[in-house]
């Protein structure tokens, strides 16, 4: 089965991790993100444009998959690590995607009339 | 070996059932689902006898296999070792189809139902809003201007779309015999439809469905399905003002003003007749929409006492006790209050609290007397009220101090309602 | 070889355990934190069933006057939350523990002394939730406690306070446990026990596992958004600030759906493992039903919606769970038919668990039905919310869930206690509850559809459902010298039942090949295994010709253990080609290190009951004394973790 | 075979069947967990942004209708910005932490640079630090909210803001004290490439809270 054929090696140096050489371009890489999402918040034009909201959800979607890739090393590492996170991931998702359609409809209203 | 027969007796407890559940829909179960009133229980029948009919060749099948298996492969002394099988490609692939090919039968007629009640309401529909309360229910017709409680008339052959909403928890409001039920709730409106269209006058029972706190179980309420004319005439003797003293019909127009009222004598009042419209006669009432719920122990009021009651005092008593603080008499021009049911034309509903007594004079007095025995409440709803009594949530004596009522008190407040026919 | 060994006496098995009271309190040996599992929840099964008997009493006749609506309200939600969390799940726990590493030869879980901290918590959790009930305080929501009802606004009272906290903690050690059982299963098989050669039963733990893993994170925090609304005053369910009353729902259900497979596979799993050892077969279909379990599980996060059919979704979302919901009846009719033919073919011994295990297949197969029922919503809005629900639930859950673990009980009680239970008690135990269990529930079918509501204390008469009361009310009173035989049998046998032996049943997987009650090590050397059937392979060769046999891991198993085997010197191989041990050594002559008891994770436990009691104290207004408790509380959490974490697992050896 | 402190058997001399170490297993579970966790905040949070009552609100401008008083949108984007990016950074200095200890006992880089790299106590105090200005940064804004009159109490938004930011610190500062825990058995004893494992778990846990970080600034922050 899929699990039983990760890396075999003992985990102290189970994959040549990276190295401060890409680490500081991936924290760059972030930096440039970060700093371009907070300028789209302050351009009216932008934030009026129906391409605002998925292009926020574009760049945190990059800067959130970067991060769990190189810092966290799921590129690297051992594939059985991959399923563990993106199964979960991905319910989670379909779940909260699911809860804001059903729970779109309702109407704060106070008390009643 | 004893356990070849377990299913068996199963099946036999099956096929017995099966004619229980015709005789369901006879008298003898009178809030059986398995009616064919409206169109929305047809279409739900029509649903349930199609998944029964699949459920029934699945139940057999698989039962009669068990036992099958059971006694055709027990282990016999010297019998041969079982050929060692691990599995079968084919098989496994059947019964993975088979299952769903049975399953897209019940779906379909599934999803045509759910949009066939779902799509709104009959432009024509009769319009009901109602309102959940712990625990008692407000009905309003809005087209017809009418506010009451606890009981609710349709008209025979008419859409009825309700709206429901809540007061404070969630309810659930549901006539077994008439349509499935549906949740109210506050910040959220729902809607149910249905057409009353192949029933004759008739009463029924209907309930709070969803758990709602202590008196859960008492939140009940009556439906009576009426012919159009009698709806006419019920709604517009509801719509109608409380007149007291019940003046001749020409003399006193609804809404007569409190000192107009205070200074009308006695014999004023024995000369009026009620003029109330239709109701649905009590005689007709079948005996399970009759409350049969017992008094609790200890708690009376003396015959002579109740029959003594004086409906003129009775009004003043009334008029000036807390009761007006939480009751609407509409045509009682100090009773505003809006925390309890509208009692505008309590004398022409046959059930007290939410469907939990007959509205008699006895059950009336000693509702007023000591409600949160009569009926678990919360603290937050009808007080007890009667001098001397134990209040049951806040364990304290009522006294005169407190608003306390005494027995004539009580008889002369009932001798009042009474009258709001 | 193909006869089990001399079994050893009972005495000598005992012998090697120290049993005083310290022993229980500080023990991190998987099998005793399986046996505290298990009385627990066996007690708390006492405790749900005479709920339920009460119950059943006062609804025996219409306007029934024997407990007050207060106190009714109470049974029942004490019943639901009690059975559910307190009974059937720590009873699964009781197997998990006991079976998982002896199933996949391991000689322990992954973490020792996290699986004693996760049965302090539930023990402290389940005293928390119950204690209040004899002080006519106990939670009166219902089970899944529906918001506002369970607001403050609308519950001032403390009871609810124990609901929420109680659950909450129940969490934690739900949680603590699906991450240690996990671990387990992915990374403590023996050399050659691939996925595809696990025991059924350690299958279904495994989608189990997962399925707390994900829905409990969502219940705590729905427990949490009403902890903070009660003790903090937020608005989350608070109608009057514009809160959304399904919010609640929702999240609830999300969890409270898949928490009914956590309360049925690990059954499912059991009889997996019951049916092929009565048979003589091996399970037919293995990979099927082991992905059946892993589809029911995924598609049980896609329909929680269904109980909430009436609250008015729109036809778009009532389609959507109607039919998703539907669907899982494929893959759970895809294990009903592999089991059956299972035994097609067999040599079926009917010992009482096979019963209990037969039982499961029909019963179960009434629960799923009417499940499908209200799976289609119109027909379900004059269903849901009376007795017809609770005829589905009951079946499901006792007809499934308990039936199957009842064939667990007397299946593994051998290997537990080394004694078997006696049969003839065990069949009477069994008829009794069979009849009882449907005459308990079949009429409440009829009750619901007739127009019964549930969860009400009181009904009118001439309703038209004395009858069916009357007829349940006396199967549940039945049903307790049912299980009262059951527990007479449980506890005289322990002591007084037939010696067993290694395998009296003869099965086919690993736990059977070592003495009964295993050693506390388990293994004295790891099987390597080859095959499916690990044990069958040696008594039954001829069994086992059809299916694939592979050396697949053994590599990597000796190179990594390698070092161990040499570096002593006088040690023997740690793995070993698969064998039947029979013999009986401590861990020191064998040279195994045990992890060392601790009291350690029952302090840091009983530092979370009191930061938690804190919160009633303060709700009751005596804010000195909660600040105290949390000031306490904390430092005991704090301190004994630290204390724990930083004391090595086993002596240096 | 002495052991160091280690909840799980150590895979030297216990056989686990994929060859991964058990914490590296289950620490990579429970991240799964969490992921259902902070769903189920940021959903309510997004299902209740737009349903309230009353002010104050995070990108529109309110009036009181009782007071008059007209209140401003409450979120305070340059602020929020600077300190996601102290959080990114922190993430940064956690692998460089990670890879210094694994990297103990090997040669050091030449040059002052290869000294820092292979600082594994530096990397471990700034990851802490950073994480706590976070925290600092948080507690000014939470501060400030409550002088502008939005409590926990004061309306949905109030409630879930708090609530699933809060969370977050909760989670922050757990992972301050956890990399605060190993930087002190750094500092006594020296973390070896044994131990790799243990600030491995840790750094793990902190990227997970740095990407929920990144999902909620842009969720609850940016999108308006
Ligand atoms: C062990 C727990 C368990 C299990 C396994 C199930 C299994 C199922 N449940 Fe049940 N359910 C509960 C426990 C469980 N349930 C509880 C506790 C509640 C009530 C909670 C409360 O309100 O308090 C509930 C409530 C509940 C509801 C809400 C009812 C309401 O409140 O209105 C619904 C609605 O769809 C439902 C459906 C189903 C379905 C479709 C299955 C399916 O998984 C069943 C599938 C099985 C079969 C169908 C039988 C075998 C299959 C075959 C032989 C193949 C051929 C079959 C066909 C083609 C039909 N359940
Ligand atoms: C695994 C779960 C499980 C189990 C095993 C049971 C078992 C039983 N349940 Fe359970 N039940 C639920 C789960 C379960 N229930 C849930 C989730 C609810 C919903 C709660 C809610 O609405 O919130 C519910 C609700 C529920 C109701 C509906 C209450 C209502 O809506 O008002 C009823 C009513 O009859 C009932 C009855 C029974 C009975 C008679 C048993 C019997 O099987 C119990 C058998 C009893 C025993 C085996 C022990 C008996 C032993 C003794 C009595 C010893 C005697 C001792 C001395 C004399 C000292 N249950
Ligand atoms: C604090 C509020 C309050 C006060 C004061 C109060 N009531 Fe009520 N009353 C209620 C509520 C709430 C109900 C509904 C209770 C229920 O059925 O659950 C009710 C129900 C009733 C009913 C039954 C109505 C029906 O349709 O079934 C009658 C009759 C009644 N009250 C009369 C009185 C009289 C007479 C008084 C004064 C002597 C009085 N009430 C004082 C709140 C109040
Ligand atoms: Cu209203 Cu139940
Ligand atoms: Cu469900």
């Amino acid at each position: 089965m899929a699990n039983d054929h990760g890396s075999h090696a003992s985990p102290d140096h189970a994959h040549e991790h990276p190295t401060w050489k890409q680490y500081k371009w991936v924290a760059l890489i972030l930096t440039v993100i970060t700093a371009f999402e907070v300028w789209a918040y302050y351009v009216p034009a932008l934030v009026a444009s129906p391409f605002f909201v998925p292009m926020l959800l574009i760049m945190s979607a990059a800067k959130f998959v970067i991060v769990v890739m190189f810092y966290m090393h799921l590129k690297y590492d051992n594939r059985l690590f991959k399923a563990l996170f993106t199964g979960p991931l991905i319910i989670a998702m379909a779940t909260l995607i699911g809860l804001l359609f059903l729970l779109a409809t309702h109407k704060a209203e106070g008390g009643i009339g | 070996m004893t356990g070849i027969f377990r299913p068996r007796q199963l099946a036999a407890i099956v096929a017995a059932a099966l004619p229980l559940l015709l005789a369901a829909c006879s008298g003898q179960y009178p809030n059986s689902t398995f009616t064919q009133l409206t169109d929305f229980n047809r279409d739900a029948n029509g649903l349930w006898n199609t998944m029964m009919f699949w459920a029934t060749i699945v139940f057999v099948f698989v039962e009669v296999l068990l036992v099958y298996v059971m006694f055709k492969f027990r282990r016999r002394p010297g019998g041969p070792e079982p050929v060692q099988t691990h599995g079968n490609t084919k098989l496994e692939l059947t019964w993975t189809v088979l299952p769903a090919v049975i399953l897209v039968f019940i779906a379909v007629p599934t999803v045509k139902s759910i949009w066939r009640f779902q799509s709104g309401a009959p432009a024509n529909a009769l319009q009901v809003d109602v309102i959940g309360h712990q625990w008692w229910w407000e009905f309003r017709y809005p087209e017809q201007n009418i506010v009451t409680a606890n009981e609710l008339y349709l008209p025979i052959g008419r859409p009825v779309n309700f709206t429901l909403r809540s007061a404070d928890v969630i309810h659930s409001f549901w006539i077994p015999q008439l349509a499935g039920k549906r949740d109210l709730m506050r910040n959220r409106t729902n809607t149910l439809w249905f057409t009353p269209d192949s029933v004759t006058p008739q009463a029924f029972n209907g309930s709070c469905n969803e758990f709602c706190g202590a008196s859960h179980a008492n939140m009940r309420f009556r439906a009576y399905t009426v012919s159009q004319a009698d709806f006419d005439s019920w709604a517009a003797g509801q719509a109608a003002n409380a007149i007291f003293p019940v003046a001749p019909p020409a003399a006193a127009p609804a809404g007569a003003t409190a000192t107009t009222v205070a200074a009308t004598t006695q014999d004023t009042v024995a000369a009026a007749a009620p003029t109330a419209g239709y109701a649905f006669p009590l005689s007709e009432l079948p005996p399970h929409v009759l409350p049969k719920t017992p008094i609790p122990a200890g708690l009376t009021i003396a015959d002579d006492v109740l029959a003594a009651g004086d409906a003129q005092r009775g009004f003043q008593q009334y008029s000036r006790s807390s009761c007006i603080g939480c009751h609407k008499i509409r045509g009682n021009p100090s009773s505003l209050g809006v925390i309890g049911p509208d009692l505008t034309h309590l004398g022409s509903r046959h059930t007290l609290a939410a469907g939990l007594f007959p509205n008699d004079a006895r059950h009336l007095a000693l509702w007023i007397k000591n409600a949160r025995k009569m009926k678990p409440l919360a603290s937050t709803s009808m007080p007890t009220l009667g001098m001397g009594e134990i209040d049951p949530i806040l364990k304290t004596t009522v006294t005169a101090g407190l608003g306390g009522l005494t027995d004539q008190q009580i008889s002369d407040i009932v001798a009042y309602l009474m009258t709001l026919k | 070889m193909a006869t089990v060994a001399a079994s050893p006496t009972y005495t000598d098995s005992a012998g090697s355990h120290r049993t005083g009271i310290m022993d229980w309190l500080t023990t991190v040996d998987h099998k005793k934190i399986g046996t505290l599992y298990l009385h627990t929840a066996l007690f708390f099964f006492l405790v749900g069933g005479v709920e339920a008997v009460i119950m059943r009493a006062q609804l025996m006749g219409p306007n029934g006057t024997l407990v007050s609506a207060e106190v009714f309200n109470q049974l029942f939600t004490m019943h639901g939350t009690t059975m559910v969390f307190l009974v059937i799940m720590p009873l699964s726990a009781a197997f998990f523990n006991f079976l998982i590493p002896l199933q996949i030869g391991a000689r322990d879980v992954a973490f020792p002394r996290l699986n004693a901290f996760s049965y302090w918590v539930y023990l402290f959790g389940g005293l928390f939730i119950t204690i209040p009930i004899f002080f006519n305080a106990a939670p009166d929501g219902g089970w899944f406690a529906y918001t506002p009802l369970t607001g403050r606004e609308y519950s001032p009272g403390q009871n609810l306070n124990f609901w929420v906290l109680g659950i909450q903690i129940l969490g934690i050690s739900s949680l603590a446990a699906a991450f240690n059982f996990a671990t387990t299963i992915i990374n403590m098989r023996a050399p050659g026990m691939t996925l595809m050669r696990m025991p059924m039963f350690t299958w279904m733990s495994f989608v189990v596992q997962w399925l707390i893993i994900l829905a409990f994170p969502v219940i705590t925090i729905a427990l949490f958004f009403m902890q903070f609304d009660r003790f903090f005053g937020t608005n989350f369910y608070a109608v009057s600030a514009g809160a959304d009353p399904l919010l609640w729902q929702h999240l609830f259900w999300i969890f409270g759906h898949p928490e009914v497979y956590i309360l049925i596979l690990p059954a499912f799993g059991l009889v997996s493992e019951v049916l092929p050892t009565y048979s003589r077969k091996p399970l037919f279909g293995y990979a099927v039903v082991a992905y059946s379990g892993i589809l029911i599980g995924f598609l049980g996060f896609g329909v929680w919606a269904h109980h909430m059919f009436a609250v008015g979704m729109g036809p778009i979302a009532d389609t959507v769970f109607g039919v998703t919901t539907m669907l899982i009846a494929i893959p759970t009719g895809v294990k009903i038919f592999n089991w059956i033919f299972t035994m097609w073919g067999g040599s079926i011994r009917f010992t009482t668990a096979m019963k209990f295990a037969i039982a499961l297949i029909a019963m179960f197969t009434i629960g799923g039905i009417s499940g499908i029922t209200h799976a289609a919503p119109p027909s379900d809005m004059q269903q849901t919310d009376t007795y017809y629900i609770v005829a589905h639930f009951h079946y499901v859950l006792y007809g499934g869930a308990i039936m199957g673990i009842f064939a667990g009980l007397y299946h593994y009680f051998p290997k537990w206690y080394g004694r078997k239970m006696d049969e003839r008690l065990g069949t009477w135990h069994f008829w009794l509850n069979f009849i009882a269990f449907n005459l308990t529930f079949f009429p409440m079918h009829f009750a619901g559809m007739l127009g019964m509501p549930r969860r009400i204390y009181t009904y009118d008469a001439g309703q038209g459902w004395e009858l069916f009361n009357r007829l349940s009310s006396y199967g549940a009173f039945l049903m307790a010298p049912a299980f009262l035989i059951f527990l007479w049998n449980f506890f005289r046998s322990k002591t007084r039942g037939e010696v067993a032996g290694d395998n009296p049943w003869d099965a086919a997987t690993l736990e059977w090949s070592i003495p009964s009650p295993p050693p506390e090590y388990n293994f004295a050397q790891i099987p390597m295994v080859t095959s499916r059937y690990p044990l069958w392979d040696i008594t039954h060769p001829e069994r086992m010709a059809g299916i694939p046999h592979s050396a697949e891991g053994w590599d990597d198993a000796k190179q990594r253990t390698g070092e161990h085997v040499t570096s002593g010197g006088k040690h023997e191989a740690d793995v070993a080609p698969m064998h039947i041990e029979s013999e009986r050594r401590s861990a020191k002559e064998l040279g195994i290190p045990m992890p060392n008891p601790t009291i350690k994770p029952l302090w840091v436990a009983a530092g979370i009951l009191v930061l938690f009691s804190s919160l009633p104290v303060m709700y009751a207004g005596k804010n000195m004394i909660a600040f105290a408790m949390m000031a306490i509380g904390g430092s005991m959490f704090v301190g004994f973790l630290y204390a724990w974490l930083t004391t090595p697992m086993e002596d240096a050896h | 075979m002495a052991h160091t402190a280690a909840e799980s058997h150590a895979p030297t001399h216990h056989y686990t069947t994929t060859g991964l170490d058990n914490r590296k297993v289950a620490i990579w579970m429970f991240i799964g967990s969490e992921c259902m966790l902070f769903a189920s905040l940021i959903s309510t949070y997004l299902i209740y942004k737009g349903k309230n009552l009353v002010g104050p609100l995070p990108h529109e401008a309110w009036t009181n209708p009782q007071t008059g008083q007209v209140m401003p949108a409450i979120l305070d984007i340059p602020v929020t910005s600077v300190s996601t990016f102290v959080l990114l950074m922190s993430s940064l200095s956690m692998v460089l932490a990670l890879a210094a200890v694994e990297n103990r006992g090997k040669p050091v880089p030449p040059g002052l640079g290869g000294r820092i790299l292979s600082s594994s106590k530096l990397w471990l105090f700034m990851t802490c630090l950073m994480g706590a200005i976070f925290l600092g940064f948080q507690a000014y804004e939470f501060t400030s909210f409550v002088h502008e009159g939005l409590t926990i109490r004061r309306n949905l938004f109030g409630s879930s803001f708090f609530t699933l930011t809060g969370f977050h610190g909760a989670h922050v500062t757990a992972g301050v004290i956890w990399l605060g825990t190993l930087l002190a058995i750094d500092m006594k004893r020296g973390l070896q490439p044994k131990d790799a494992v243990w600030v491995d778990i840790a750094a793990l846990y902190w990227h997970f809270v740095d990407v929920v970080w990144i999902a909620i600034f842009t969720l609850v922050y940016l999108i308006q």
